[in-house]
């Protein structure tokens, strides 16, 4: 089983990412948090560290940027998947710069999503065509 | 001449303004469309794709699904628009680009864009003016020409800027037809910034602008 | 001094195309939320009302037919704030609504508003310089204060308008905090208008701002 955590203000959307995630049937969501100030709590909390993090970009008190420079330097063993509305290329630039293993937009179909999880567990990191036009 | 002085500066300071309200409008439509609107479609597309129908796929449900991705794009899209109203920030070209793409986009027109020459960055109150009336060329032929082809050449030459829109629509007299408000302006903001302009038309013949701007002192390679 | 009007009546004129330029956008954006982006909601929405599955209910079409319901909702929502940017269609205090409404909406923070006496209709370059001072309050109390709850009092009294804005937030000390560009134009807004107003905080203890604005002559009761 992977251990996922899910980083995302939108309530809503966090939710439905958990659920597609449990459908893959290889993947567990162990918490889900609405900035990085809230995941830095939740890793101190819960004994087991996720593999992988699919970090949104745009929140509130801490966004995936900043969360994404800390996990670096903090939890460089935790991947960082970063999973945002934004597809323009200084955003995809300023997260692979800060450590993301990955960039997928929000509505990517749920092959993809469970396909760069693989790729980042097997091989470290997975570059989307939208990345590799980009870098 | 104080007292003129005084409403010069109060009638400058509620233009100032006007421009932060309606950027402030801008920025919060930006937001919401990104972050909220985007993002419940995401959350439609998720659901849809977790549907399981026995291994069959559901005629309907990816006909949804098709539609969402047309309309989280065209979301897409809207934030480029938004953000186009920086002239400055993309240069002239570029804006002017946007703009067609966005004709091309909506099937209003097919809008095709010629560059020449170098590009160069204008003094940016001259560019926000020459785009402006590049604007209200555009929206007269959207208005009035039926047109369905509009053709943008952009030639930055060696001591001048020249612009030349040519759509193919109805025409009209420009001896007979009355100016109204969109051209008396642009005549007035063309002597504003030293630049001249000759719209030409005919009826059945589509409609012609052309307009030459020196360059100032100042000019730099666009990056 | 010929210069200097020439001057001025170029960062005029510059200043109305700027505003062009961004009502033109706004209403671009209008255009394509409604006719397009509406438009493809609807019909994702129609497609997954006719998916059958045997009588029986699919729990992940229905949540994405709720949530494309929410979205259809948000963007009839955002209509509104496009349109809010004409602040005098509305008159001051249901512009001002409109923003607290927004907030409430959006989960920002909690905005209670209050009507005192009978509504009247300013100047209207007054009403646009007002709504913009207190825009600038709301933005700095969302970007600085955490708070969860902003009210505000409008007192419509016999000779002059008092507006009273209040958060709940972490205030900060008026005394040792360098004022910005926010409140420096705030300050020369108010005179350019006849306007006083005063920002008491301090740490701890939410911030409190009160403009009291001496009616002109001419006054009307609102419609
Ligand atoms: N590209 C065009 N094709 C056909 N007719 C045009 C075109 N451009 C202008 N016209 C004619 O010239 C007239 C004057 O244009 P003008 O831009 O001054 O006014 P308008 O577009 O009618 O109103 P507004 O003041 O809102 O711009 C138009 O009403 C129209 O009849
Ligand atoms: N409602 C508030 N709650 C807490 N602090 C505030 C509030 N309003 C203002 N401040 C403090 O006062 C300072 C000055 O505000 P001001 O609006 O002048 O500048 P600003 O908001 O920082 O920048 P801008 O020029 O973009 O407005 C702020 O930086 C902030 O520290
Ligand atoms: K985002
Ligand atoms: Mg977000
Ligand atoms: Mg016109
Ligand atoms: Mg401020």
């Amino acid at each position: 089983m992977y251990k996922i955590a899910i980083v995302d203000d939108h309530t809503l959307l966090a939710s439905s990412l958990e659920k597609l995630l449990t459908s893959f049937g290889n993947c567990e969501v162990l918490h889900i948090s609405k900035n990085g100030k809230e995941f830095q709590q939740k890793l101190k909390t819960t004994p087991a560290n996720p593999d992988i993090v699919l970090l949104d970009i745009n929140m509130p008190v801490m966004d995936g940027y900043e969360t994404a420079q800390w996990i670096k330097k903090n939890q460089p063993s935790i991947k960082v998947l970063a999973l945002s509305m934004e597809d323009d290329e200084s955003a995809i630039l300023k997260m692979i710069h800060n450590g993301a293993k990955g960039y997928l937009l929000k509505d990517t179909p749920p092959e993809t999503l469970q396909f760069a999880i693989e790729e980042i567990m097997n091989n470290g990191y997975y570059h989307s065509d939208l990345v590799a036009t980009t870098l | 001449l104080k007292q003129l002085e005084a409403k010069q500066k109060f009638e400058q300071e509620l233009a100032k303004t006007q421009i932060e309200i309606k950027e402030h409008t801008l920025k919060n439509i930006g937001w919401e469309l990104h972050d909220n609107v985007g993002q419940l479609l995401s959350v439609a597309k998720i659901n849809l794709n977790m549907v399981k129908n026995g291994g069959e796929t559901n005629p309907q449900v990816e006909e949804a699904k098709d539609v969402l991705t047309q309309a989280i794009q065209e979301i897409r899209s809207l934030s480029k628009t938004l953000n186009n109203d920086v002239v400055l920030k993309n240069g002239l070209a570029a804006t002017i680009q946007i703009e067609l793409e966005r004709f091309n986009r909506l099937k209003f027109l097919e809008g095709v864009f010629t560059l020449k020459g170098a590009e160069r960055q204008l003094e940016g109150s001259d560019e926000i003016i020459i785009f402006r009336m590049v604007q209200e060329f555009f929206s007269n032929v959207i208005k009035h020409s039926k047109a369905e082809k509009l053709t943008v050449v952009l030639h930055y030459a060696e001591t001048e800027l020249f612009i030349k829109l040519e759509d193919n629509g109805v025409g009209f007299c420009t001896e007979t037809t009355p100016s109204n408000s969109g051209m008396e302006t642009m005549k007035s903001r063309a002597a504003l910034i030293g630049a001249s302009f000759q719209l030409s038309s005919q009826l059945g013949e589509g409609t012609i602008f052309k307009l030459t701007y020196p360059y100032k002192k100042q000019v730099k390679n666009h990056v």
